[in-house]
């Protein structure tokens, strides 16, 4: 693999071997997928959402199927960020992998000190889950309003030395607008998108489906509005895009890149088949070929649109 | 590196909603043990979710399934045809514990909760233990009493309830197990049970006030069934357990079944 | 039908046979339906999206096909408001059945003298399309921005006596907000969601699959998100919510309808059974018979959440 | 109120890419007329949307469709069975128009742009009129080529050409058809075309030269097919039209062709 074509891509300094990623909250923290795929192929893994301390999640029911997708609501279990430093960083730092640690909070000080807590952990860069409430500031996602995400790229900024992935929430007005905001305030990269939030209802019960009523979607539903939402952040800012949302296959994640986005994450898909990421990979390969493109960063925004 | 794919030998109906499904498959598994089945290729996402099914039956390279037509997936399932392929991952999970010191095994189960029993027999047989063995299986009526005459056939000893009284005690299995508990007719060393949620508490309870270690296999919605999605989470005493990693065979004391 | 169960129900003080209506859009202007159902059977018909003048629309292609959706950019081709009234209303009218005139303007005014040209016209409501650019205010959506939403509603309601619906964008920060601004500007309902924007790309040849590069994303993909957001809106205002988006059975609608809608409207599911709208009502009349509900306004918002 | 369910009498393949379906109908077809046609139950969304097809064949009872399958909803066309049902909408559209003053008819059509041509002969004898009727017929290769022999069969004169040649004229049927123009080997008083894009231009412009009326049928992506979605437009010299409800069959002369 990669003998013909170029799959590397830098982002925000750190240097990828190809671009395909899993998605955070999707494949644990790598072990779980081991006995089905070569994690050492992946582009980077990006770990389950951590937190300052473990967090045991949400009562079930916590997932519901809806018409090409999936709606969740895991309510960020997790570990805890010590107890993954110790007990599941090295062994995934032994891939040879960058691993990405995907973090929240509940205010700005928990990401900072998560932040720092990170740096010189051995993880290669930090994404910031910012679709979180912010419960200093009356409860409204960090992701919805422009200024706090600003805010809080900022301070977490200054908190480490690691790369910075923003990850956007779809849930605003523009997202233009959110992705300058984060840029504006020295974010190395933006990811996108989160899951959307949505609601399914068991009519027979009159109940929802979830135990918290709400939850996020994600799978092949959401992709036309991530890829739409991927170009029109492309337009808007000069930092590294990564495509997430739906992706199920090359030609999928081929969308993502030709819209502007120079990696992709893979969540949902990996559900349906463990080995997804690989199979994306050689997609994006045979395609180069195919079309003779030898660098993939060649492909990067290539959309024409006259 | 665990292979995902397989291919359908046979699929054929033996009642109005239940199916056996044949596919291809090598390798050891133990009994209790499911997979995660995708019905549908793989680039059709309404159903989106792989479904998960237990194993009934092992044979020379290959494994039975036997489904009952619920919804959407398993409609869709009954038009699988001969050489179709199919992703297939598994074996997963953690399966029914079989102990050595056990002389007398009852097995207590509803509708298609049968299922994975069979193969559990076939197990112990193989392993070369002969405890004695009852089933007691219940259903709405004869449609849900599938495949018993092979447990008859294997030297178990079979109880039948039904809710419209088709057949067997009219009723609820579980209080015919319990009626036969209390007259000593089983002594078991341990009861092991599979069905719906109700049953399964009613068994657990049974079990509990008689001190009966009893396992639970538990039917949840599963978004991945590898561990990674934390969507099949059940309240064990130790916190949120995932079903498809720590089950979906449990130790029925260790659910919080007010939560279930 | 309807003998049984009460479906009638009341919106802005127009009193609904029951609460199934098309979608904007979806119906032409009801004649294209008529030989696949009987239309009287409606409880309300909402026509295409009216202009003052006739617009010829987008260039094809105007559509494509993504997982459990469909993505449009007609581009709002219509005849007109004067043609729609001279030459369609009238056979529509006879059929005795309220006719709800969905309306777009390019800026604050065109929206007010549509909606006096319709005033009396015999239209029994109008729908305001509010996810359109306002061209004098810098090409922001209207449905957008609460403040300006808000001042479209107010207008509007200067300029006709007619009831008012309100259609939201689901392109918004918070739905609340929105739907509070235009309860507060007087609109005597609101229905929602519009399309969400989305884009697809055809690979192989790098160019996005809609001349438009976007469209707008219907079908069931957008009905979790939807009934997400009737229910958000649901606790946030008293007029009458109508839920639309991805319905295409009445399971689908009582979804809306459990989560606070009072009305339902289908458009992309006429595409795949034209008659669909009568199932959806016969199926929503035997879901009321097989749980002892008499009248449908006791479905409203009857989620249970405790 | 028309009807929009339908039953599978048959599904075959007559080729590795190219099948015949039977489906019940009953019914006034006119020949370019289409179907909307959901091969796939209802309740499934991924495809989305019914698919159109054209008639190939009318019988008692009954219509047969001629299809390619080119992607996903084809594909899963091919797993039709007898008794399956389908929702199937219409006769829809405009079809070929048929003048009593043409005494000699050329009908050009690539791939499975033949699909409506037997039907429209088939009908043309049935209303008494016997012109001279050519087909020119093109494809890739020996695979396009199916159906032909009951064109010879019903007296026409059939032409081919194959891009690769195997079998006659090598190259496109286009330029088949302007040769034979050319050389007087047909006078035709008007032609009807079905096919790909570029291929239709090419005939309407080789038309257009010699001033012969051309019909074509275009092939758009389509929503609904009964004209309430807008998607399917083309643009005419009268601005957008319809291909659902103003087409499939249009005066080529009609056509902006720099915008098809
Ligand atoms: C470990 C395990 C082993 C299983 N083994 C078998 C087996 O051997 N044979 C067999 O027939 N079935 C088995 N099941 C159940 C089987 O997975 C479901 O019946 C199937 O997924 C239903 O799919 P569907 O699309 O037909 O139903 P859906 O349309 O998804 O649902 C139909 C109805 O069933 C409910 N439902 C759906 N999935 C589940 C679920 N996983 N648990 C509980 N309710 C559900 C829905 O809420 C709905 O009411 C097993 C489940 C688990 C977790
Ligand atoms: C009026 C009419 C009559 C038709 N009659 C016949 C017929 O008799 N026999 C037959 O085999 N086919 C016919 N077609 C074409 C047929 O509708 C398409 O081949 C079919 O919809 C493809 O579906 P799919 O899901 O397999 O392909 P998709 O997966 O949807 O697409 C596969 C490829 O084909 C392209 N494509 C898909 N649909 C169309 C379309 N409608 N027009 C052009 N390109 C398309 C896509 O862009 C893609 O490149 C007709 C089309 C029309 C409009
Ligand atoms: C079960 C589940 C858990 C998730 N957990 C997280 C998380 O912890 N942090 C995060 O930023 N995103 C999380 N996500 C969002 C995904 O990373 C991704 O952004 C989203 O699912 C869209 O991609 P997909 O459609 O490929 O799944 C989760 C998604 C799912 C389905
Ligand atoms: C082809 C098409 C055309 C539409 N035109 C309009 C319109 O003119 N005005 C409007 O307010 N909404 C329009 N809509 C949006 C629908 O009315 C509806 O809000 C949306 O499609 C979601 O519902 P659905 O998923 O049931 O289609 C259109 C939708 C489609 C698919
Ligand atoms: S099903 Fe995903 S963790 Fe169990
Ligand atoms: S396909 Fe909908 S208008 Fe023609």
């Amino acid at each position: 693999m990669g003998g013909t074509v170029d799959l590397s891509v830098d982002i925000g300094g750190m240097r990828l071997r190809n671009p395909v990623m899993t998605a955070s909250g999707t494949c644990g923290y790598g072990e779980e997928l081991a006995p089905y795929m070569d994690l050492r192929r992946l582009g980077a893994i990006v770990v389950k959402g951590l937190s300052l301390k473990p967090r045991p999640g949400n009562p079930p029911p916590r997932m519901t199927e809806v018409p090409s997708g999936l709606i969740n609501s895991i309510g960020l279990q997790n570990i805890g960020v010590e107890a993954f430093v110790r007990d599941k960083l090295p062994s995934l730092m032994d891939l040879g992998v960058p691993v990405i640690a995907n973090i929240f909070g509940e205010d700005v000080e928990e990401y900072c000190l998560l932040a720092r807590r990170l740096d010189g952990s051995g993880v290669a860069a930090i994404e910031l889950n910012i679709s979180c409430p912010n419960v200093k500031k009356g409860g409204m996602e960090f992701g919805r309003i422009p200024e706090e995400a600003h805010d809080l790229v900022r301070e977490v900024r200054r908190a480490t030395g690691l790369p910075i992935i923003t990850k956007l929430s779809p849930n605003v007005r523009d997202i233009k607008e959110m992705a300058m905001a984060v840029e504006e305030a020295g974010t190395d990269a933006i990811s996108l998108i989160n899951t959307i939030p949505a609601m399914a209802i068991d009519v027979e019960r009159r109940r929802p489906r979830l135990s918290s009523i709400i939850g996020g979607l994600s799978g092949p539903a959401i992709r036309p509005i991530a890829v739409r939402m991927v170009w029109e952040a492309y337009q808007a800012v000069k930092v590294p895009i990564i495509g997430v949302g739906g992706i199920m296959g090359a030609s999928d994640a081929l969308e993502f890149v030709i819209a502007g986005a120079c990696a992709v994450q893979i969540g949902t898909a990996t559900f349906i088949d463990p080995a997804v990421c690989e199979k994306v990979l050689k997609g994006i390969e045979e395609y180069m070929d195919r079309h003779g493109i030898r660098r993939f960063v060649d492909l990067i925004g290539s959309l024409e649109v006259s | 590196m665990k292979r995902t794919l397989s291919k359908v030998i046979y699929n054929r109906g033996i009642s109005p909603s239940y199916h056996l499904l044949g596919l291809r498959w090598e390798g050891r598994i133990d009994p209790g043990q499911f997979f995660m089945l995708r019905p549908w290729s793989f680039d059709r996402f309404d159903p989106l979710l792989n479904r998960p099914f237990g194993v009934y039956r092992v044979f020379e390279g290959g494994i039975e399934i036997l489904y009952k037509v619920v919804g959407r997936g398993t409609r869709i399932m009954t038009g699988l045809k001969e050489g179709d392929e199919v992703i297939l991952i598994g074996p997963l999970g953690r399966g029914f514990p079989f102990m050595e010191g056990w002389e007398e095994v009852s097995i207590v189960s509803g509708g298609v909760g049968i299922a994975p029993f069979y193969h559990l027999i076939q197990w112990i047989r193989e392993k070369g233990s002969f405890p004695a063995l009852s089933l007691y299986h219940g259903g709405r009526g004869e449609e849900d009493l599938v495949g018993i005459e092979e447990f008859e056939r294997a030297g178990v000893t079979v109880n039948i309830a039904t809710e419209r009284g088709t057949r067997g005690y009219r009723g609820l299995i579980s209080d015919l197990f319990k009626r036969d508990l209390e007259k000593g007719k089983v002594r078991p060393s341990a009861v092991l049970s599979c069905g719906p949620k109700g049953m399964l508490k009613e068994v657990a309870l049974i079990c509990r006030e008689r001190g009966i270690p009893c396992y639970v296999s538990l039917d949840r919605m599963m978004g991945c069934g590898i561990g990674t999605c934390l969507g099949c989470v059940v309240r064990t005493k130790g916190g949120y357990q995932r079903v498809c990693m720590e089950g979906p065979v449990f130790e029925s004391e260790e659910i919080v079944w007010e939560e279930l």
